[in-house]
């Protein structure tokens, strides 16, 4: 494809969900100047209004691309080459907006509750998706770079959002810390790699790369290259060793920005991931495979254990968030072990549409619990949910249960498909440690439904939960029983979106 | 109606639990006149099925009342919501309405905190358990199988005893635990039927086809056919429970609600020995007839029942004391299914029916006295049989079904494994006869230190005797109990044809030549694709 | 026809009087009560009577020549198409299937008979005896279960059925016993029963097992006409166990060594009970069992020996309890034991015959015996201790000429019934070839002095000598009702007269009873001879063989022997006082080993049921229930939770670990494992940031480390 | 001494090396947050040094750019971080990072 | 046209970065670690200039130098850093975080330098005088869109700068 440099009107079409998100976010900036402290809530219905403009946006994208009817698989590289929308950036699109969308309306009640209601909280945000789908499209490492740094610092200020509070600030204080640090060495590794092929383009250094390694299979600057950026990229996806900032980060943040963080900045960090090991270093697979097994074991060993006995619960779902990231290595192993089944690529997709709205049901919920002097985000503070707010306990069951991988909800589906692909791939001593693991898993989810469902509430009444956080819980909640009960559409999705034919013999089926 | 029988009947619990979401909660009494409502009607809307299923019996199709067609569930993956029964199926089906209802009658005054939602989870297990046993579709028999946990889960958290959670935890981990492996191994069959087929399916009848192959597969051989057989296995004998796997049982028994106890022990462990006959059975034959396999699987049986006699010989708690017997009594059900033959097999298929029946009213007649007094402690009673004399009688007659007295249904069951065992190898039967022994000296000295005597706890001198609507539960045990014990040929009849035909798949599975030429004669579409994909790894 | 085809009915009679005393019986009057269930009885009475001789009539000389009369009223188990098969011993399919059919011939005509008969008899009698208790319903509820099993184990036509009215009588036993369900003893004796009996049944299970697997059916006419096919050689292995577990069945319900036990506690039931069940039929039933399997008995000579030593044991082994026990119903228990050996002892050495005419005669003076101790038991308000009896002779005149005939018949006096019975088992023993065998007699011999010593004991003490009852019980001494002296009355006349079915060729008679009995039995003569070895010469050989002169002789030997045991009661007891003395006191070790039952009962509490400890330990059932309960949750629950061990090992180590783990929720191995792992994972976390930027240095070290120098 | 006399991409290479050195060596040690944040600064500093140093050695300017876009991320950074410091220090009165424990386990 | 006493400069300067680095990391006051840290970066622009990126050493003079380092200064004053300077500057892992980092750059330099020819070792002859025009053809061409990206980095930088350190919104 090479660099074009030519820049044409296309390029203002594919660029046009930005552009929407960048303007809201300062319309927001500007609109917030004016907005009398009783109706901060303007700001939160225009991030909205923002977010569903740029969903239209990428749906303008989506039938553009059809209407070129470009081959399955393939993209277009746009803006002199540093994006290259195909269907996988568009996925990705889809659920960033998603999450953020749910998130903003979790955050209304929450951030008024903090007398944080600010129209910078939502700037931030809307910034932050920005940084987002450069990472997701994003096929120049500069583009990507950049973009996973307006990400991150907009998540930085986000966590630290609650100025005075000290956990926020200091959650704040620890991730910016690390973030930095870690996007240093992301960075270093990214110059080697530019050292390597001399070329910032993806496709240009995969291309480096494999003549490189051909020529020399052993090539020590190539994996130092390869193991400091993928230190970079494991950081931003939780993965053990590199995953400590999260527990840290996840309690001290604002909950609803948790729930963010765990779903849109996450699936950001896997679009990110998959990008660049799957379209730029792919040729290196065979150093970063056995890594990733390393990490991927340890990861469901460390984070399931450390969320057995975890008492708080943003941090218990932090623990929880890291292990399923480990599941989710585990179906980038199968996916790409070898170059036959896509089943495992397909399952992290799955996983992370189904994982957006199930954890953030699960984060919404807690951040109900937050009201008057109350943080809520104790096991205990979950003692008898069920008796303050039935519904939202029926539905945290749901989420939970989710969570938790159990039938014939969303949650099962991830992980099916990436047992799935463990199986066909013959990684059956991995898959059997999976899902053991999934066993552990459900003993701590078990247990805040024993708060919900069995433990005695300290206090009486009804919990007061507002419409916003209804109307997120019962979208989240949705999708989770629907992927759940009816998934073929979504696989169908994900199909499409990995640009994979249909198989002749499902196809067969189908008709 | 014919063709959607089973949907009706597998729904209509369901349709329950959503009527009963929109009944105010206060109204306590509205919503236990529903749920008795839809448990009955979901055992007057499964009789029909007896005469329909009656005079279809003879039918030579493996599984009747089929509904829905393969993979139109989630076509991109083969998964299909096809239901369908056969005589196994269908007498475990009759049970498990049956058990819901009187488990919903017997709940009327045990339950008095949260009422509503007791009623939904438990019509939602209702559902999950008929699912279970209907599905003909791997992928819908995993998620009925799995999602029927969540409600059991809830059942014993939230209504059972002093250490219900933990028991409600163990519970649902020891059976996830088994499933998860059981669901990959699905995985793997589902794979080895696309790699000979070109098919993804999940679809039973199609992986009977593919399944047994894999044993004399040189791709795969029978090291990964015993390694499937386990995953499967450990699944199913954790449901059962077989010896060792059994150590949830009494925990989730003893902390579980009465009705909760029942329905647990009544249906839920039959999923474990149902999963046996109709997975385990059909798919590894090979690996079942292998001696040593086999052989593990018939000590671990005679282990459970001499072991779960013995432990319940010693057990204080009422409760506890039967949850021993059932792994003993379930001990029996293994050990007939893993003879191999049709004796064997039908007659661990009764003995599940009247392990349902027995077990099910012992745990009835536990939480009775538990209702009124409190305590299952044995050595705080003595005497009731004064105060109860109509209950100390039902409970007697339940105990003589339980320890296997000729005319009383325990018997029929056991006799029949016991000989279907015996003519495999004689000395199977032989170690497995002292069971039946010891089942008469727990449940004796039970009855004798609970009922004889006189009174000597004055707490118990107060006690009423069963109401009319505590005997209304037992009438239809007591009727089962003896109609089983009696005149047992329609059941014989009705599992005469499922239990000759499993066997014959174990004993004599089709040869790789007769499943080829199977596959030959398909269309040609599918002839293509199976050409071009055999094999197409090696 | 009538009663022929109609035969299920004699069973279902009895049932349905208990149904109705199961459904409404707390409701009747005891008029009532008496009424329908003695009415059934009666009623069955009358059927089997009509039954027997329309039986006799249709088996007579022609078309149905000796052969049983069956009667299938449906397929209980398995299925009438017979799909459901097995595979036997030599490869073939058999249909599983048991009918619920009944079968009459000459053997169970026997049986038939004398059970109703006896069974009416004490019935009637219980209206009178049960009179005043509670539960009145109950105790009719439960005798017309029994008699409804009992018959149900005759008329079977296969062993599956039979093994219905087997556990059947056992259970109605176990009520029975326990009737009295406020005493612990009572209820204990009853558990007793019902599990020893269990033990037997569990071989009868395994027997019949056995014989399906090698005859492919469990139909007695079947078994018995596959038996005599020839296909099976003498001493086949296989049969040889079967009939070895049917006999283990058959020494638990007919109380043999090792597992009479149950039988002299079965004595806290209600006297009718004990006459009923516990002398007259159930008892019986291992040797109906054992007759009717003859056909394959014979084809198992070391299990006919073993039948003939352990009855030859038993009875000689509960005769010597009897010597000394002081409980009247004690005494008679273990005479029934001891006649019960007898019996087996008949069985054993083929005299198939012989053993059921015992039987036969044994059902009346022993039921006789048992209501007659009923009746002094009644009449002393209650006590059973011979010691605090005497002198009630002419007191209660019936009941004590009745028991006296009672005795005479069971010593063996001539002409009472137990002479003939017994005088024809010692006889064919005698005649039995082979050393052995004579052994076998003279343990019989001496058995025959010890019945006679000791039932004349019993008599001496009970009716004559000193009155040793206190004055207040001395007072309410009175002769028993009608309803009870009746009976007596019957059955006495039936002790005299019953023997005399069989007088025996060598005194002149024709034995009628063996011949009647004739068709059913098969002896190893006749089986060889069908099988072709032997010929028909020979067999008849044998039989002519009788040795007339040597029967009298054995006659006369018993008859002395009989009169020894009588006249050593005569002058030991005859003036018996407050205090008097045993003449086997003088021996103390011995006294005390047969007054306690050679410690029997001690040695089993100790070492099979485990109900004793010895020292800390359990041992026996009881014991391995303990010792599995406490394997089950302590190592099979720890061990599948992951950490059993852990628990075990620190427990051990440290008792404040202990205490923490009790007291915690860490009882449970998931806690602590989450303990072990997950309190070092979130360690790990320990919230410095630069801990974290070391632990993701430290992890890119590791790996580059590993990459490029690996 | 040819090699060492002849500066090549190689030196440059190292003295990055030396320099990421130093920025890991401030963020493991350093208690102070500004001198931890000044130490990521070496980091990116370092990162900067290789890709002018790459760019020499390809005669692109592709690396030269990218140094630009690293060191306005690094003001970016700084800016945030001080700021948050700020924030953090209002409530806690220290800059030193171990007494930054409050979440942890 | 390469400059004039190269290695001497490189060598000059490179020792300069290294014990500015150094002096940074080992200051007691942030103050003077700010000052070392400003020294080094100029060695570096220098080292840029050497490298013939004159654009991107300007950069690093006005930018760096120049623009973060005053922010860093503002901070240090704005922070009271009294007792941090008072107490120990090192944390209680700094051993085993020495000796890792010093593993980590161990292990990258041991790789860079054994394996010299790694890098394609051609010094290409660039056109020097017109870097600048190239570097703005470049950026406001092919590298555009990151360009704008980053301004929206710089905005969030702003508005994340302004949220924290104010303490009224």
């Amino acid at each position: 494809m090479g660099a074009l440099s030519q820049f044409n009107w296309n390029d203002y079409l594919l660029a046009l969900p930005i552009t929407l998100l960048t303007l809201f976010a300062l319309g927001i900036l500007l609109i917030d100047l004016m907005l009398p402290p009783e109706s901060k809530w303007v700001n939160a219905v225009t991030a909205l209004i923002g977010v569903v403009f740029a969903t239209a946006g990428v749906v303008k994208i989506q039938l553009w691309l059809q209407a070129g009817h470009l081959p399955p698989g393939s993209g277009w590289p746009g803006l002199m080459g540093t994006i290259y929308m195909d269907r996988f950036a568009l996925y990705f699109f889809y659920l960033f907006l998603a999450g953020t969308a749910v998130s903003i309306l979790m955050s209304m009640r929450y951030m008024q509750t903090e007398h944080e209601n600010h129209g910078e909280y939502y700037t931030l945000m809307l910034l932050s998706v920005v940084g987002m789908m450069c990472m997701a499209s994003g096929y120049d490492i500069v583009l990507i770079f950049i973009g996973l740094e307006l990400m991150a610092i907009s998540t930085y200020v986000l966590v630290g959002f609650l100025r005075r509070d000290r956990r926020s600030n200091e959650a704040a204080l620890k991730y910016l810390l690390l973030g930095a640090f870690s996007s240093g060495i992301f960075a270093y590794g990214l110059s080697l790699l530019y050292g390597l092929t001399g070329s910032t383009n993806l496709g240009e250094i995969s291309r480096e790369l494999s003549r490189l390694l051909y020529r020399d299979p052993h090539n020590a600057v190539a994996i130092v290259a390869l193991l400091t950026t993928i230190t970079g990229l494991l950081f931003k996806v939780a993965a053990v060793p590199f995953h400590q900032w999260a527990p840290d980060a996840y309690e001290g943040a604002p909950t609803c920005i948790t729930g963010f963080m765990s779903v849109a900045v996450k699936a950001a960090g896997w679009a990110m991931l998959l990008r660049i090991l799957i379209w730029g270093l792919g040729p290196m697979r065979a150093v970063w495979l056995p890594l990733l097994v390393f990490v991927s074991i340890a990861t469901m060993t460390g984070a399931n254990f450390a969320a057995l006995t975890q008492t708080n619960t943003k941090r218990l779902l932090a623990y929880s968030s890291i292990a399923h990231v480990g599941y989710m290595l585990l179906g980038l192993i199968a996916g790409t072990a070898t170059q036959l089944s896509p089943d495992g690529i397909k399952g992290i997709l799955i996983y992370l549409l189904v994982y957006t709205f199930m954890n953030l049901g699960a984060f919404g919920v807690i951040t109900s619990l937050r009201h008057r002097n109350v943080i809520g985000d104790e096991l205990d503070d979950l003692n008898g949910l069920y008796a303050r707010a039935p519904v939202e306990a029926v539905l945290m069951l749901i989420f939970l249960l989710s969570l938790a991988g159990i039938p014939p909800l969303a949650g099962f589906w991830g992980k099916y498909f990436i047992f799935l692909s463990l199986i066909e791939t013959g990684h059956y001593a991995l898959a059997s440690l999976g899902v053991l693991y999934s066993v552990f898993g459900l003993y701590y989810y078990l247990k805040m439904a024993n708060a919900i469902f069995m433990g005695q509430p300290e206090e009486r009444g009804l919990l007061p939960v507002s419409w916003t956080m209804r109307a997120a819980l019962v979208v989240t909640a949705f999708a989770t029983l629907v992927i759940g009960i009816m998934p073929d559409r979504f696989i169908q999705i994900v199909n499409w979106s990995l640009g994979l034919a249909q198989s002749p013999a499902v196809a067969k089926l189908i008709r | 109606m014919q063709n959607h029988i089973l949907s009706i009947i597998l729904f209509t619990p369901l349709v329950g639990a959503l009527v009963l979401l929109f009944v105010p909660k206060e109204n306590k009494d509205a919503i236990r006149w529903i749920a008795n409502l839809f448990a009955l009607g979901g055992l007057l809307v499964s009789l029909p099925l007896v005469p329909m299923f009656w005079s279809q019996m003879q039918s030579a199709d493996r599984f009747k009342f089929i509904e829905g067609v393969p993979n139109n569930w989630i076509p991109s993956i083969g998964a299909g919501y096809v239901i369908g029964i056969d005589g196994i199926s269908f007498l475990l089906i009759m049970l498990t309405t049956l058990l819901g209802w009187i488990s919903i009658l017997s709940s009327w005054t045990a339950i008095e905190t949260r009422v509503k939602e007791y009623y939904v989870w438990f019509l939602i297990l209702q559902t999950g358990m008929l699912g279970v046993f209907m599905a003909l579709d791997f992928f819908l028999f995993f998620v009925f199988w799995e999602a029927m946990l969540v409600p059991m889960y809830l059942l014993i958290g939230i209504w059972g005893g002093p250490r219900k959670l933990y028991a409600a935890i163990k519970f649902f981990l020891y059976t996830l635990a088994g499933s998860v492996l059981m669901l990959l191994g699905i995985l793997f069959l589902y794979f080895h039927h696309h790699a000979l087929t070109g098919i993804y399916t999940f679809s039973l009848t199609a992986l009977y086809e593919t399944a047994p192959k894999i044993y004399s597969d040189p791709a795969y051989g029978p090291g990964i056919a015993t390694l499937l057989f386990f995953a499967f296995f450990f699944a199913f004998a954790i449901k059962v429970p077989m010896f060792p796997f059994h150590t949830w049982l009494p925990d989730a028994h003893v902390e579980a609600p009465t009705a909760g106890s029942v329905i647990l022990a009544g249906v839920l462990l039959k999923m474990g020995t149902y999963g046996f006959i109709r997975f385990s059975l059909p798919f590894f034959p090979d690996v079942l007839m292998h001696t040593k396999v086999r052989g593990w699987m018939i000590t671990l049986s005679i282990i459970a029942i001499i072991y779960g006699a013995l432990v319940s010989l010693m057990q204080k708690d009422m409760k506890k004391l039967v949850a021993y017997s059932s792994v003993s009594h379930l001990g029996f059900c293994t050990l007939g299914i893993f003879a191999l033959t049709p004796l064997g097999l039908s007659g661990s298929v009764l003995q599940q029916i009247n392990h349902g029946i027995s077990t099910g009213a012992l745990f009835l007649i536990v939480g009775i006295l538990y209702e009124r007094r409190h305590t299952r402690e044995i050595a705080e009673y003595g005497g009731i049989s004064n105060v109860m004399p109509v209950y100390a009688t039902i409970t007697m007659i339940m105990f003589l079904s339980s320890m296997g007295l000729p005319l009383l249904n325990g018997f029929v069951g056991e006799f029949t494994i016991l000989q279907g065992t015996f003519m495999e190898n004689w000395r199977w039967g032989a170690w497995a006869v002292p069971g039946v022994v010891l089942a008469a000296a727990y449940l004796l000295w039970l009855y004798q230190r609970v009922f004889f005597g006189p009174v000597t706890n004055p707490k118990n001198e107060k006690l009423h005797d069963l109401t009319p609507r505590e005997v209304l539960t037992f009438v239809p045990l007591l009727i089962m109990a003896f109609w089983i014990g009696l005149y047992p040929k329609p059941f014989f009849e009705i599992l005469e044809q499922p239990v000759n035909q499993i066997v014959q798949d174990v004993r004599h599975p089709r040869s790789g030549a007769a499943v080829n030429a199977a596959l030959q004669a398909t269309p040609p579409a599918t002839a293509a694709v199976t050409a071009s994909s055999t094999r197409g790894k090696n | 026809m009538f009663f022929l085809s109609h035969i299920w009915l004699i069973p279902l009679l009895p049932a349905l009087g208990a149904a109705i005393m199961f459904f409404f019986g707390r409701k009747l009057q005891k008029a009532t009560v008496s009424a329908v269930c003695v009415g059934s009885i009666v009623l069955a009475f009358i059927m089997a009577c009509g039954a027997v001789w329309q039986y006799s009539a249709w088996s007579s000389p022609g078309e149905h020549f000796h052969q049983p009369y069956q009667t299938i009223l449906y397929t209980w188990l398995g299925t009438d198409t017979g799909h459901l098969t097995y595979t036997t011993h030599d490869g073939a399919q058999a249909p599983f299937q048991a009918d619920a059919g009944f079968l009459l011939d000459p053997l169970s005509s026997i049986w038939l008979l004398f059970v109703t008969g006896v069974g009416m008899l004490i019935h009637i009698y219980s209206t009178g005896y049960m009179a005043h208790e509670s539960g009145y319903y109950r105790f009719f509820g439960y005798l017309n279960l029994f008699m409804f099993s009992m018959l149900t184990l005759i008329l079977a036509n296969n062993y599956v059925l039979m093994f219905v009215g087997w556990e059947g009588v056992g259970l109605c036993s176990y009520l029975l016993i326990g009737f009295y369900f406020h005493r612990k003893s009572a209820t204990d004796a009853g558990n007793k029963a019902f599990i020893v009996n269990r033990i037997g049944d569990a071989g009868f299970l395994l027997g019949m097992f056995f014989i399906a697997w090698n005859f492919g059916s469990l139909r007695f006419a079947d078994v018995t006409q596959l038996a005599h096919s020839g296909r099976f050689a003498i001493g086949d292995p296989y049969i040889t166990a079967a009939t070895l577990l049917l006999f283990v069945g058959a020494c638990g319900k007919s109380a043999q060594l090792p597992l009479y036990i149950w039988l002299p506690d079965a004595m806290e039931g209600p006297t009718p009970v004990s006459a009923l069940i516990h002398a007259a039929t159930m008892v019986t039933a291992g040797v109906y069992m054992v007759a009717r399997s003859n056909a394959l008995f014979v084809l198992a000579p070391a299990s006919m020996k073993t039948v003939a030593i352990v009855g030859a044991l038993t009875a000689i082994f509960a005769a010597s309890i009897a010597l000394v026990q002081n409980d009247i119903k004690r005494v008679l228990a273990y005479s029934t034991v001891s006649q019960l050996g007898y019996m087996f002892l008949a069985l054993g050495v083929g005299a198939f015959a012989a053993g059921v005419f015992h039987v036969f005669t044994h059902a009346f003076f022993k039921a006789l015996l048992f209501l007659g101790a009923g009746s002094v038991i009644h009449s002393m308000s209650g006590e059973q201790d011979m010691r605090n009896m005497g002198d009630l002779g002419h007191r209660i005149p019936i009941t004590h000429r009745t028991m006296f005939i009672a005795t005479l018949a069971i010593a063996g006096i001539f002409p009472f019934a137990g002479f003939f019975s017994k005088d024809a088992i010692l006889w064919e023993t005698w005649s039995r070839e082979g050393g052995a065998y004579r052994l076998l007699w003279y343990v019989g011999y001496a058995t025959a002095l010890m019945t006679a010593f000791y039932m004349f004991r019993l008599m001496y003490l009970t009716f004559h000598g000193r009155p040793r009852m206190s004055h207040d019980a001395e007072h309410h001494i009175h002769e028993s009702p009608v309803s009870m002296t009746a009976p007596l009355v019957a059955l006495a006349l039936c002790a005299i007269v019953a023997g005399w079915l069989g007088w025996p060729h060598s005194l002149g008679g024709s034995d009628r009873f063996t011949a009647f009995l004739e068709p059913v039995f098969a002896t190893e003569a006749n089986v060889l001879q069908q099988q072709g070895r032997t010929t028909q010469l020979e067999a008849g050989a044998k039989e002519e063989e009788r040795n007339t002169t040597g029967e009298w002789v054995l006659m006369g030997l018993s008859l002395a022997a009989a009169g020894l045991g009588w006249g050593m009661a005569w002058r030991n007891y005859r003036h018996a006082d407050k205090g008097y003395t045993e003449p086997i006191a003088a021996v103390p070790p011995v006294y005390n080993t047969l007054l306690n039952k050679y410690y029997v009962d001690e040695g089993y509490d100790y070492v099979f049921t485990g109900r004793r400890k010895l020292g800390n330990a359990r041992l026996g059932v009881l014991g391995l229930g303990e010792g599995s309960s406490w394997f089950d949750v302590h190592i099979i629950d720890g061990l599948v939770n992951g950490a059993g061990w852990i628990t075990r090992l620190t427990a051990t180590i440290s008792s404040w670990w202990d205490k923490w783990i009790i007291d915690g929720i860490g009882v449970n191995g998931p806690a602590i494992l989450a303990r072990m792992f997950s309190y070092p994972a979130r360690l790990f976390e320990w919230g410095l940031v630069q801990w974290y930027a070391l632990v993701m240095t430290a992890g890119l070290v590791g790996f580059v480390f590993y990459y490029v120098y690996h | 001494m040819e090699s060492i006399l002849h500066i090549t991409t190689l030196h440059y290479l190292v003295l990055g090396a030396a320099l990421f050195l130093l920025g890991v060596i401030g963020v493991l040690t350093r208690r102070n947050v500004v001198i931890v944040l000044m130490s990521i600064e070496l980091i990116l500093n370092a990162v900067n040094l290789n890709l002018v140093a790459f760019s020499r050695m390809w005669g692109g300017l592709h690396g030269q750019i990218f140094a630009i876009f690293i060191i306005t991320d690094a003001a970016a950074e700084a800016a945030v971080g001080l700021g948050i410091l700020i924030a953090f220090f209002r409530n806690k009165e220290t800059v030193n990072i171990d007494e930054v424990n409050l979440l942890k386990w | 046209m390469a400059p004039v006493a190269t290695p001497f400069f490189f060598y000059l300067f490179a020792a300069i970065m290294v014990i500015g680095g150094v002096m940074v990391i080992t200051r007691k006051n942030p103050v003077h670690s700010a000052l070392a840290l400003i020294v080094a970066l100029l060695a570096q622009a220098s080292i840029y200039l050497m490298l013939y990126a004159p654009f991107v050493a300007g950069v690093q003079i006005i930018l760096y130098a120049g623009g973060i380092m005053v922010l860093f200064l503002f901070v240090i004053m704005l922070v009271s850093i009294d007792r941090s300077i008072r107490e120990r500057q090192f944390n209680s892992q700094w051993v085993v975080g020495l000796i890792a980092a010093t593993a980590l750059g161990g292990l990258l330099i041991a790789v860079y330098t054994k394996g010299t020819n790694i890098f394609p070792e051609h010094a290409l002859s660039v056109v020097e005088n017109d870097n600048t025009q190239q570097v703005a053809t470049m950026l406001y061409g092919q590298y555009m869109f990151p360009f704008e990206i980053a301004s929206l980095l710089l905005l969030v930088a702003i508005i994340g700068a302004v949220v924290m350190a104010k303490k009224r919104i």
